[in-house]
């Protein structure tokens, strides 16, 4: 707890970064850069966390909890989205989101 | 082991049969045998029923089964039978024997094609029997889907478009018709609150409020009118009968249509008599415009199996007139008439395919002179047309004569003249059947090579002899099928003349 | 009163001839069918002299009134408990007469087809629609209600249109019997529509109730108005319109001149004797009906006959083909028992038109039968049927000419032969009624007359055409039945029919009167002596005739062109006016509603299909903007 | 002094964050990234969740940073510039983001939140640990398995799926 923070002022933080996630997500058109808005996103979450832990139940650990298995799936995750990054790459020789458009009507 | 429960796990058992069987031989002597069983089972079950009454029992439904099946919405799988649902299984067997003798012959892929057609007639057996609108409706969808697969597998022509059109077109009605069970099925609650049913019986016995039947009845009977070729939504029928293989043709509309009315009697009819009284007119307008407009639709034709499908546009538009006269004769008429049809359409088409095989062309502008090279086929289809365009002491007969005589029993002037304009397609059935036959059988034969061509071989005489058996039955001793149908319309008759 | 059960056997032997004779069809030597059938219909004869010989010798008379009869009578199909169809006998005088003249003709009929139809390739199934044939006509006739009726019509219709069309490869044959059955049918669905409409207004299809002088059936007929008559009054024309089709009145008279393409002892005994003069029976079946109940229906009828048998003798002077000569004297002499019928009352000598109409019934089938015989033993003589290549056959068949001309002077009307009598009965009942139609029936009497000599002498007189093979006598089983039936012509005459067949059943006394049947014999003697003198010898005066009525001959030998007028209905309005265009309007425009909607599924589903496009981006861009709407409405709930 | 820090952290975080997504130079924008990342974890740690804060400096800044840097390598001409978005693209998206946002954010203010309450974190290793592992009430030890799961087959699924096609 910060003197003379309220929580309001991390949750708009939170929604802040969440959304320039999403604004990056729906913009970019490299996939990894598209991936790097989605650990914005994931990081977003995580403040929320560990605001509302640290705000609202500091007698508890949940919120952290939450915000390390996030950090754990974020890991899975990119583990993963870069292996697809990386064969797509060897298939179609780019890595263009607006490329990607096989798996269509 | 209940009959009726038999009447189903024959056939599933058969298709069981048939998909292990190896050789072509196998295939077809399993089918046979286990349609005919099914129609020794169907010949045992009404002698069983005729026992039933005699000794007394008067329910409206006999063999009454229940199965708990989805309890949460009480569906039930209750199955019981009346003289009109007996008599119908007893067509239907006919039928699906008959068809699979016509089928003897099929060399393409016949274990999918047996199995398939059994699924089918699994499927219509099983409508016969529900008494539950949700098995009722299951059913229905089993006998409509491998329709599309045995058109657009085996058939002939553009059977891919065939096909696409009949189940397309069957769906839509399937659809309409989930709408409409579904809406009985949440205004079938007895008492606000109550638990709501399925069952047919259970909600005859309860009436449902005007303003929902107005909603219902519509849709219900549009929903079974499509498979029983209500004009305008009769042009399925046309292609897909005539891409069909012979032995679907004969199923589909010697039975599958007669499902159509038969469930625009049991469910339509029976269970919202108040619309049925209030918006029949409508659908009086449109059954008499199939009757003369199916009639009318045939003489052009030359294709044929075009024309037979016409003239079933014309005799199931009937079927539904002869329901929708809610009067006790041509509700009787209306059953004899499918049975009737069922049977003599069967024979047309499995004539026609016999001699589709032979010519090798279904266009009569080709053809002449056939009475002199196939005699029995030609007798045979000259039979059938005579039993079409009603001739006593064949099956057509009987059906049309309870259908006019019910129908002018209605005093007002507007049934009368439908009545009058119904009847008038006597003479033009009278028409289109006499100019096949003069131009198919009579006169000199036009091709050469018609001369070469065989008569039929055992299972087609088979097949023609059963059917013709069963037409000339009817019509010659028509009273017993009357009074054994008749006494099951009782139920519906009353529940719609109370409304009056 | 005895025990006539003994009839059924009647139409069981011949349904059974029928069905073993199909079904045996070709298997055994073809004559066997042709014993089997004649042997059925001999065993119907003697079974119906029989029972004709015990119902007028006494059994069937109570209180000198010739009663109904029902031996039989089984339920066949129930509607309601008062309309029920029964298969069942009925026997009164006119069913029992008309049992003999069917058993008569209809026996001597297979007796000269064993002999006519030799050689035939269908001689099976020709003696299986024979039996079929007389089975049904038998069955009308004996019938005990309508309904009966209605079927065994229908029956004895699809038995003329299989035998029409015996010669099945010739396509005039087939084009005939389909004319035959179609318009036939239309007439029979005015029949079924007047059945419907009498059944319910008198809630019974039962003869014995509804031509029951004194029962409630004709009580009821006359309640309710329709259009200015009475609706029984429209029931019993559409009864007519029935009887009409098969009795070949005007204007669906045109089927009956065609059906000559059939054999020629089936146009004898379907199309002349018997199944034509159906409609007659059935008027005359329903005659207490129509005479109490509707009796504009009856004048209709009279009227209908009278001009129908003006309009067929005078078409039956200018033909040439000698069958069809004869099927318009048919009409013409069914014209004029109608006539008969139209001109009677009901009850005692007021019944004279209905007893005359049926002593000309009988005495016609006898002679008519035989004329057509004849006719056939002519044909077989010559193959043709053209009158202008024959010629001078009397001295080549002998036994054919001399029964041909009594044939002919019994049609005339000369004394003493039958038609004399019954002709005169129907002139006397005329006159009593309706002079007008009395001025037509003695023209007729000399037309007839006239054409008949016409025939005759262009046959039997007249040049002497060279014959490739010289023509010869038929054989014996051919003559024979036409001595039978000359003889039967010669007697019949003199049966005294009014005191046995009659409208209310009780006899009466009738007496030739001489004030009317003088004139008419001396018109038909005109009519022979103008035929004489003009076709005896070959001469060019019929020709110059014919060519100074130029166009009005032509317009008769054409036969008015009604055939041509049906031609134009049936081929131009029906086919190309009202199918053609039905079944345009369903491929085109129902169907391709369908195929619209099918087709507009498609499109929409096309243009639908652009949102999964596979673009990532885009779909996150609708989730997002998806949530943010869903926010956005769930907090104004919330906040509501 | 904590609340100057403070601010500054948040303003490292909003800045690097726009920078991230907007840097057309991919490598910039993994290190806009990295910073944002570091960024939060000084938050973690003014609010004395050191555990977190280590976790988050160990997995995403040494781990997941290095590992798209990789990927980048891998992929991509670092020294290429990236194509912008769309103007109308880039437009309809602020419009959507700045939308959620404004939705939020007004959401989160017109929303009273419990009082806060007074009680001490535990937040030492040791107790992170002990529940991490504890199976009775509070313990977190099956989402701990099922993570442990998740990250086997995630290793499994991107060995395979970035494996070359052997066939080829």
């Amino acid at each position: 707890m910060i003197e003379g923070i309220q929580l309001e002022f991390f949750l708009v933080l939170g929604t802040l970064v969440f959304f320039i996630g999403i604004y990056g997500f729906l913009t970019r058109k490299n996939l990894i850069t598209m991936l790097m808005s989605a650990e914005l996103i994931l990081n977003a979450v995580n403040i929320n966390f560990v605001a509302f832990n640290k705000y609202l139940y500091p007698e508890n650990l949940e919120g952290q909890f939450f915000a390390l298995f996030i950090i754990a799936i974020a890991a899975t995750e990119v583990a993963v989205a870069v292996s697809i990054i990386i064969s797509l790459y060897r298939k179609i020789k780019s890595i263009d989101v607006e490329k990607v458009n096989e798996l269509k009507y | 082991m209940d009959i009726l429960i038999l009447l189903i796990l024959v056939p599933v058992l058969t298709v069981l049969a048939i998909s292990i069987s190896r050789t072509k031989e196998q295939i077809r002597m399993s089918a046979a045998v286990g349609m005919g069983i099914q129609l020794v089972q169907a010949t045992y079950l009404v002698f069983a029923y005729l026992a039933e009454r005699k000794n007394g029992n008067v329910d409206d439904m006999l063999f009454v089964r229940s199965w708990e099946w989805f309890k949460s919405f009480n569906i039930q799988f209750s199955i019981g039978v009346d003289g009109i649902s007996v008599s119908l299984i007893a067509l239907t067997a006919i039928v699906i024997f008959t068809g699979v003798l016509t089928s003897w012959k099929v060399d393409n892929l016949s274990k999918e094609f047996f199995i398939s057609l059994i699924v089918l007639t699994t499927g219509v057996f099983g409508f016969f029997i529900s008494l539950d609108l949700f098995s009722m409706f299951l059913f229905f969808e089993l006998a409509v889907i491998p329709m599309y697969l045995l058109i657009g597998i085996w058939g002939s022509g553009p059977k891919e478009y065939a096909a696409m059109k009949l189940t397309l077109m069957l769906m839509g009605a399937s659809a309409v018709l989930l709408l409409g069970i579904l809406g009985l099925y949440v205004n079938s609650a007895a008492a606000p609150g109550g638990l709501m049913t399925f069952n047919i019986i259970d909600i005859s016995r309860l009436n449902i409020p005007m303003e929902v039947q107005r909603i219902f009845f519509p849709l219900l009977f549009v929903g079974f009118g499509v498979l029983g070729a209500l004009f305008p939504f009769h042009t399925w029928s046309p292609d897909g009968h005539s891409s069909a293989p012979t032995a679907v043709s004969m199923l589909h509309a010697g039975v599958l249509m007669k499902m159509g009315g038969y469930g625009c009697l049991r469910v339509a009819m029976y269970l919202m008599p108040g619309a049925a009284n209030e918006m029949g007119w409508i659908f009086i307008v449109l059954t008499s415009i199939s009757v003369v407009y199916g009639a009318f639709g045939a003489i052009v034709q030359k294709d044929l199996k075009y024309i037979n499908a016409y003239s079933s546009v014309s005799h199931c538009g009937l079927v539904l007139f002869a329901i929708l006269m809610s009067d006790k004769i041509s509700a009787n008429g209306a059953v004899l008439q499918m049975i009737s049809h069922g049977l003599m359409t069967a024979l047309f088409f499995a004539l026609i395919g016999m001699i589709y095989e032979r010519t090798h062309t279904r266009d009569i502008r080709f053809m002449g002179g056939l009475m002199k090279v196939i005699p029995f086929l030609g007798v045979a289809y000259m039979i059938a047309g005579l039993a079409s365009l009603g001739l006593p002491g064949l099956s057509g007969f009987v059906a049309e004569m309870n259908v006019f005589v019910g129908a002018f029993q209605h005093s007002d002037t507007f049934h009368r003249i439908a009545t009058i304009v119904v009847c008038s397609s006597i003479v033009i059935t009278a028409v289109y059947i006499l100019r096949v036959v003069a131009t198919l059988l009579l006169g000199p034969i036009k091709n050469n090579d018609f001369n070469l061509i065989k008569d039929a071989v055992w299972f087609e005489r088979a097949t023609v002899i059963i059917l013709i058996f069963a037409i000339a039955g009817i019509g010659m001793a028509p009273l017993w099928l009357s009074d054994f149908i008749s006494r099951s319309l009782d139920p519906i008759i009353l529940k719609l003349s109370m409304i009056k | 009163m005895e025990n006539f059960g003994y009839i059924v056997i009647v139409p069981f032997i011949l349904l059974i001839s029928f069905i073993l004779i199909g079904l045996a069809g070709g298997r055994f030597k073809p004559s066997l069918s042709g014993i089997a059938g004649t042997f059925s219909v001999f065993v119907t004869t003697v079974i119906s002299y029989i029972t004709a010989f015990s119902y007028f010798s006494g059994a069937g008379l109570v209180n000198g009134v010739y009663q109904k009869i029902i031996p039989y009578n089984t339920e066949w199909l129930r509607f309601t408990d008062k309309l029920v169809i029964n298969m069942g006998i009925l026997l009164d005088p006119i069913s029992v007469m008309m049992l003999v003249v069917i058993s008569t003709v209809s026996l001597m009929v297979h007796i000269y087809s064993l002999g006519y139809m030799k050689g035939d390739s269908g001689y099976s199934r020709y003696f299986s629609f024979l039996s079929l044939f007389t089975f049904s006509m038998i069955g009308l006739v004996i019938s005990t209600n309508i309904f009966e009726t209605y079927i065994f019509w229908e029956l004895v219709g699809v038995s003329s249109y299989l035998l029409i069309g015996h010669y099945y490869q010739k396509p005039s044959a087939v084009a005939a019997s389909k004319k035959a059955f179609v318009v036939t049918r239309f007439a029979d669905l005015g029949f079924l529509i007047g059945i419907l409409i009498l059944s319910n207004i008198t809630g019974t299809f039962d003869y014995s109730i509804l031509t029951d002088p004194n029962g409630p059936a004709i009580a009821q007929g006359s309640t309710i108005a329709f259009m200015g008559l009475s609706v029984m009054t429209w029931a019993l024309i559409l009864v007519f319109m029935g009887c009409a089709g098969k009795s070949a009145m005007f204007p669906l008279h045109i089927w009956l001149p065609d059906a000559m393409e059939g054999p020629t002892p089936v146009s004898a005994l379907i199309h002349a004797a018997t199944m034509v003069v159906a409609g007659v029976y059935l008027v005359a079946r329903l005659f207490p009906l129509y005479a109490l109940s509707a009796p504009a229906a009856l004048h209709f009828i009279g009227y209908v006959g009278a001009f129908t048998s003006l309009f067929a003798a005078i078409i039956a002077c200018t033909q040439t083909d000698i069958k069809r000569v004869l099927a318009f004297s048919t009409i013409s002499q069914i014209g004029l028992m109608m006539l008969a019928l139209g001109v009677s009352d009901y009850g005692g000598e007021k019944g004279l038109g209905y007893m005359s109409s049926m002593f000309h019934l009988f005495n016609h089938a006898m002679f008519k039968a035989l004329l057509f015989l004849c006719a056939g033993s002519v044909i077989h003589a010559v193959h043709s049927n053209e009158m202008n290549g024959m010629g001078g056959l009397r001295k080549f068949m002998p036994v054919t000419h001399i029964t041909f001309l009594v044939a002919c002077l019994a049609i005339a009307g000369i004394p003493p032969f039958s038609g004399f009598f019954s002709k005169d009965e129907i002139l006397v009942a005329a006159f009593e009624k309706d002079f007008v139609l009395f001025i037509v029936s003695m023209i007729i009497a000399g037309l007839t007359a006239f054409y008949m000599f016409r025939l005759y002498f262009s046959i039997f007189w007249n040049k002497n055409n060279e014959y490739k093979d010289s023509p010869h006598e038929s054989p014996s089983s051919m003559a024979v039945p036409l001595m039978f039936l000359a003889f039967a012509s010669l007697i019949t005459g003199f049966i005294p029919f009014s005191k046995l067949v009659t409208a209310d059943g009780a006899g009466f006394e009738t007496h030739i009167h001489w004030g009317i049947a003088v004139p008419a014999v001396v018109i038909a003697l005109a009519g022979i002596l103008t035929a004489m003198a003009l076709y005896k010898k070959e001469s060019g005066l019929p020709q110059r005739i014919t060519a100074s009525l130029g166009s009005l001959y032509r317009l008769i030998y054409k036969k008015f062109y009604i055939d041509e007028i049906y031609l134009f209905i049936t081929k131009k309005i029906i086919f190309n006016g009202i199918s053609a265009p039905v079944a345009w309007f369903d491929r085109k425009v129902v169907d391709n509603t369908m195929n619209g909607i099918a087709a507009v599924t498609n499109f929409i589903s096309v243009k639908i299909k652009s949102f999964q496009s596979g673009q990532l981006q885009q779909y996150a861009y609708v989730m997002v903007s998806g949530m943010i709407i869903i926010i956005l409405f769930a907090l104004y709930l919330w906040n509501k | 002094m904590e609340q100057i820090i403070f601010y500054i952290l948040v303003s490292g975080i909003l800045i690097f964050s726009v920078l991230t997504v907007t840097s057309r130079r991919i490598l910039r924008a993994a290190v806009f990234l990295l910073f944002m990342l570091l960024c939060s974890a000084g938050l973690f740690f003014m609010l004395d969740f050191y555990f977190l804060a280590a976790v988050q400096l160990t997995v995403y800044a040494g781990g997941i940073i290095v590992l798209i840097i990789f990927s980048i390598m891998l992929t991509s001409q670092v020294n290429e510039k990236l194509e912008a978005a769309g103007v109308k693209k880039s437009s309809f998206s602020l419009i959507a983001a700045a939308a959620g946002a404004v939705v939020c954010i007004y959401s989160i203010l017109n929303y009273s939140f419990p009082a806060v309450s007074n009680g001490e974190t535990d937040s030492s290793m040791k107790n992170i640990g002990m529940q991490l592992l504890s199976y009775k009430d509070n313990g977190y030890v099956l989402p701990f398995e099922v993570i442990s799961i998740l990250l086997l087959a995630s290793m499994v699924g991107a060995i395979i799926i970035a494996k070359r096609d052997s066939a080829k």
